[in-house]
């Protein structure tokens, strides 16, 4: 086993590898970039080495200077974590190059899955379903015509390096065709350098469904089971839960079939997951694959009982998989809600700032991997993610109940603005309730007005109770202005100089 | 002390009656209430009124104050959308400054006439509303130029009763 | 279902009522002393009613405020919680007359499982093997020389009445038996006002196993396994754990089936525990039932996954368990450690205080159920319990890795003082690792030094950190002392001074 | 700024040789190190020392600081056994004070002689140790009644340099 293993990342991620690598006698180093001095996964970790200043291309996506920081620190392993360098081959071969074991799959197959084009064509050789479409890259406006006739419209036109949403576009009519294909090609040369696109049926109202694979260096791949990921913004997952309330056992089983087959293709190695749309009628299509751990990992933990990143690393360090596929069974219903530093109120837009008071939920079927403290603050350098919130229920109705008591239980205070009470509406929300939910879930039922509305204050016993905190803060405030010194008041003496205040700040 | 508090963008009158220890009176329009306050951990308020327990959090974003709790969180801001901050909603213009009534009421007292000297934090006008008499200050020193009300009169919400310079 | 529940509790207990009400959609109403205003519990409810002065005899103990409470509150039912009136059968039928619903068995249950020697009749009656000892009272000294030589020294002499060690001798030699009765008797009587006293033989480093068990009102009861509760001080539970390393899956049965009758033999409802000692031979005897929910319940939460505290309210609003014998399965491994105020340098001492600094564990497979909060203070009227730290792994060597990890992870400041440097040891011990423990392994093992020890800093890079870190706090009190104002200084303005800084306080 | 310091009753010597933002340098025994140490929060303290991190909390019980970290609790206390608390360990008795060496080492100047009247926080002795020179300040104003070390001479921790009265 390693004795060191890098962490070449940040945030909630960064921390949950040092607790893996904690976990297992291992001591985890960290890099961060100079906004990230007294982040929390530098002060957790056994080591730091500072990589550059704050903007991510000077620092997390470093290639050099991390597998220097590597090498200086005789880090054995390096782990990626998702986002930054998690699906950059050319990193995985840095790595290779300098002696240290990356933590993932091989460059090769991370390069398949990354390119879309050559991924799908992969996949139905496999023979796993892909979304109808062209079989390869497209040359022009006739080749596109010639597969709407064949396909129907609705039709997405995708740049083959694409990803995040860009370089795509929906063709409803077909008189949208020649600009469509300017657009895409354009955006795509902008965005990838790569104008290559291709073409695919648009499903309405899909479900996102994903599947986590593992695979050892001895040829064991096994699935764990599903992940609904439906409830999405901007392309963005929000909450995740596993199982999916939508799949049978019998479609579970072929799904995981499947995506052992794909992950087989392509001679995979470690955590992997493969993503699928599926529609109403149950079809499921292949979307993509991920050649690393996933945010929403942990869902499929609390269901299955293993540890991926403990299995990450020690399949890395060429032990054979904890697990057989025998041994993996999914036991009540995970959730997990992604605490943002965003506003919903206004389009989901990032709105970091200093956290100065942050009280998580506790207690039974609770799990919180978080990745900020209070007195720290959520960087606006980086993504704004705080925590994801996790419950364990028996089944989806004790696993609700506990999230709406979790979400309830959370106190975080300070310059920034959560997304905690969208959480608290969508938790209570009939159709998430019934599961009756796709990927445009929140583009039909979610307007910042319903948050709004349910906030108003028709308890005047609750408004008492509201004013008389607002005041009393903004009494302590004035009072702390006027007469100086001393940490925050406690009981008793708060008031005493009550006679001294006189004027409300406006 | 009697504030106009902006909740969620609906006004409320809020009287501060008394303090007393981590006892506050308050009076919410024709309710009065007696809360117990304390401020647990910094930014955290632990709230009794009427025998319910409030949980809340107390984040000062801007002019705004942010408090959350359980049912979700609201925006408060103590100053009123025509500028209020005090016992009256105070219009200044160039020096000038009109002192309205911030509530509907009688009047039943007027501590002023035209020409007066006043100092800050002076009664100028007492209004009963609510089964409460609130006397209304002149956040300024300065000298009356008008008086526009009389004992026994009825004043909407917003009228005008005085203008200070 | 109840739609209000008062709490007769405090601390982590009651907040753990409260979350299971908040699950359940029931309304929460705490009580609490004069001590308690600020508590955690008061903080977390949906209703608060002060119900006295902070000695727990002038307000938690009081049946007649409790009850008062409830009345003025519309709480239709009442949760004892653990310790105070959990097993106070006067309550019980207190809140009977008052018409309030008493979350637990019948006050005819409790007085049966109350008195020893009554207990030890009806479950030897029963079938239950209880230690070899005197099927009743006793009388004289003759009757105690008898018995002895019946069973072979050593033996205990307990008072009936008996209870948290009091009244109870141990006799080696047949010389010391007339000043052990003469003692007996008299510290019974002084305790209990109850001199009556019975025999049992004295097991030598006897395992403390106890079973879970759980009854509704139409006649199901079952057991949820066991926990292994042998390291005390004190006669004190400090760490359990759930299964035991120790049972064997037939004794593992055999246990369960036995606590079962027990239960049934006094027409047991809701949740309850039978504690057995058993021997190095696999000999198990009944010792008592605990005939409320337990401190430690959670490990068995963990393993088998059914919210204990939410079935008590369910079967106490006359609904049938949520689960047969057949639902239930162990699976995994959990152990909670008690996080206490208190000073195992020195006798384990209550060591309570103020709390200016938590930070719990979280990440994968912990569960935290904490009574305080930062800024809070661990009250020195009542049990000095911070919190019990929990953790879930796959197996035993998982969850101990897991447990080494939280512990290490548990950040807490203060005026108070911690066994988390205890818990951190034996965590590390071999012979608890290697499950090898009775319940005298603290006894044997523990010395107060083992901590000191453990804590020498022979690491000159550890040591300068400390030093910085120290050095650091004192010129920040320093500062703060000279130049007055502010909060804590965040990174950067704290050195401004430094020029200063001349004399560290002593 | 040099300390005695008391790490779970062992006592170690500690030189604060320069703070400059968050980057402190010390020297303890002979070994010198920059640490960078950040207030993370009340209580909580962020140090890196050789790339390594502490994530430390500083609690006060007494006299005494507790430091506690991943690997166990300590206690630290500034003030050593011999009462000393600055540059050097200091015995005072009615009025007299004792200057004693911290630690072992060679006296590169003796920069006063008896009878002079001296300020506190003057340098009176100069002792190179651990490849640093180290000032030997008085920590109250006085007359010097005795020098008892010359210079080039080597001392042992705790011997006596000077009496100032």
């Amino acid at each position: 086993m390693f004795k060191r293993i890098l962490i070449a990342n940040r945030g909630e991620i960064a921390v949950r590898v040092i607790r893996a690598c904690r976990e297992l006698g291992i001591e985890a180093v960290a890099v961060y970039s100079e906004a990230d001095r007294s982040a929390l996964h530098v002060r957790e970790a056994d080591l730091a080495v500072p990589i550059g200043p704050a903007p991510a291309a000077e620092s997390y996506l470093r290639i050099d200077r991390i597998i220097d920081a590597a090498k200086r620190t005789g880090a054995e392993a390096i782990h990626p974590g998702y986002g930054f360098l998690a699906e950059n081959a050319e990193f995985a071969r840095a790595a290779a190059r300098a002696g240290v074991k990356f933590i993932g799959p091989s460059p090769e197959a991370i390069e398949k899955m990354g390119d879309k084009v050559e991924a799908r064509k992969l996949m139905q050789a496999a023979g796993v379903p892909v979304t109808p479409g062209s079989p390869d890259t497209l040359e022009s406006e006739e080749e596109v015509r010639a597969y709407v006739k064949k396909l129907g419209l609705p039709v997405l036109l995708k740049a083959a390096a694409g990803g995040g949403g860009k370089g795509m576009r929906l063709i409803e009519q077909e008189k949208d065709i020649p600009e469509a294909v300017r657009r895409v090609v354009s955006e795509a040369k902008a965005s990838f350098g790569d104008g290559r696109f291709y073409l695919e049926k648009f499903l309405r109202r899909p479900r996102h469904i994903e599947v986590q694979v593992f695979a050892d260096t001895f040829g064991n791949t096994v699935h764990l089971g599903e992940r609904e990921c439906s409830i999405q913004r901007r392309h963005q997952k929000l909450v995740e839960e596993s199982p999916s309330p939508f799949l049978t056992p019998e479609m579970r089983e072929r799904m995981g079939e499947v995506a052992v087959r794909a992950a087989k293709a392509v001679g995979y190695v470690g955590a992997g997951t493969i993503e699928f749309l599926v529609d109403a009628e149950r079809n499921f299509y292949f979307m993509e694959m991920n050649t690393r751990i996933q945010v929403e990992h942990p869902v499929t933990e609390m269901v299955t009982g293993f540890d991926l990143v403990k299995a990450q690393i020690e399949v890395a360090a060429g032990r054979p998989l904890p697990f057989t596929q025998r041994d993996i069974s999914q036991r009540g219903w995970a959730i997990e809600c992604r605490i943002y530093a965003e506003d919903p109120a206004n389009g989901f837009a990032a709105a970091p700032g200093q956290i100065s008071w942050l009280k998580a939920p506790e207690g039974p079927g609770v799990r919180h991997d978080c990745g900020v403290y209070a007195g720290g603050e959520v960087s606006n350098y980086y993504d704004p993610l705080i925590s994801k919130l996790l419950v364990w229920g028996r089944d989806r109705s004790e696993a609700l109940a506990r999230m709406r008591r979790a979400l309830d239980e959370f106190e975080i205070a300070g310059t920034l603005t959560t997304n905690l009470d969208f959480h608290r509406w969508l938790l209570r929300h009939p159709r998430f309730i019934a599961g009756d939910i796709d990927t445009h879930f929140l583009d039909q039922e979610y307007r910042p007005s319903v948050l709004a509305s349910s906030s108003k204050l028709d308890d005047p016993v609750e408004l008492a109770a509201v004013l008389a905190a607002a005041w009393s803060s903004e009494y302590a405030v004035a009072r702390h202005d006027g007469v100086g010194g001393g940490k925050t008041d406690r009981a008793g003496s708060m008031w005493k100089m009550a006679g001294r205040f006189e004027l409300m700040r406006p | 002390m009697r504030y106009f508090v902006s909740v969620d963008g609906t006004e409320h009158e809020l009287v501060v009656e008394s303090v007393k220890g981590n006892e506050v009176v308050l009076t919410l329009g024709e309710r009065r209430f007696e809360a117990s306050v304390i401020n647990v951990a910094p930014n955290a308020f632990s709230v009794l009124v009427d025998g319910r327990s409030f949980d809340l959090l107390v984040s000062r974003v801007g002019r705004e104050l942010i408090v959350s709790s359980r049912n979700g969180s609201r925006r408060v801001s103590f100053a009123s959308a025509r500028g209020a901050s005090r016992g009256a909603a105070v219009g200044a213009g160039a020096g000038r400054l009109e002192l309205r009534a911030m509530m509907p009421g009688r009047v039943v007292d007027v501590m002023v006439a035209p020409g007066d000297e006043v100092e800050a934090e002076q009664g100028i006008v007492v209004i009963e509303a609510m089964k409460m008499e609130n006397e209304v200050k002149t956040p300024k020193t300065g000298k009356v130029l008008e008086v526009r009300v009389r004992q026994g009169q009825t004043v909407e919400k917003g009228d005008l009763l005085a203008v200070i310079e």
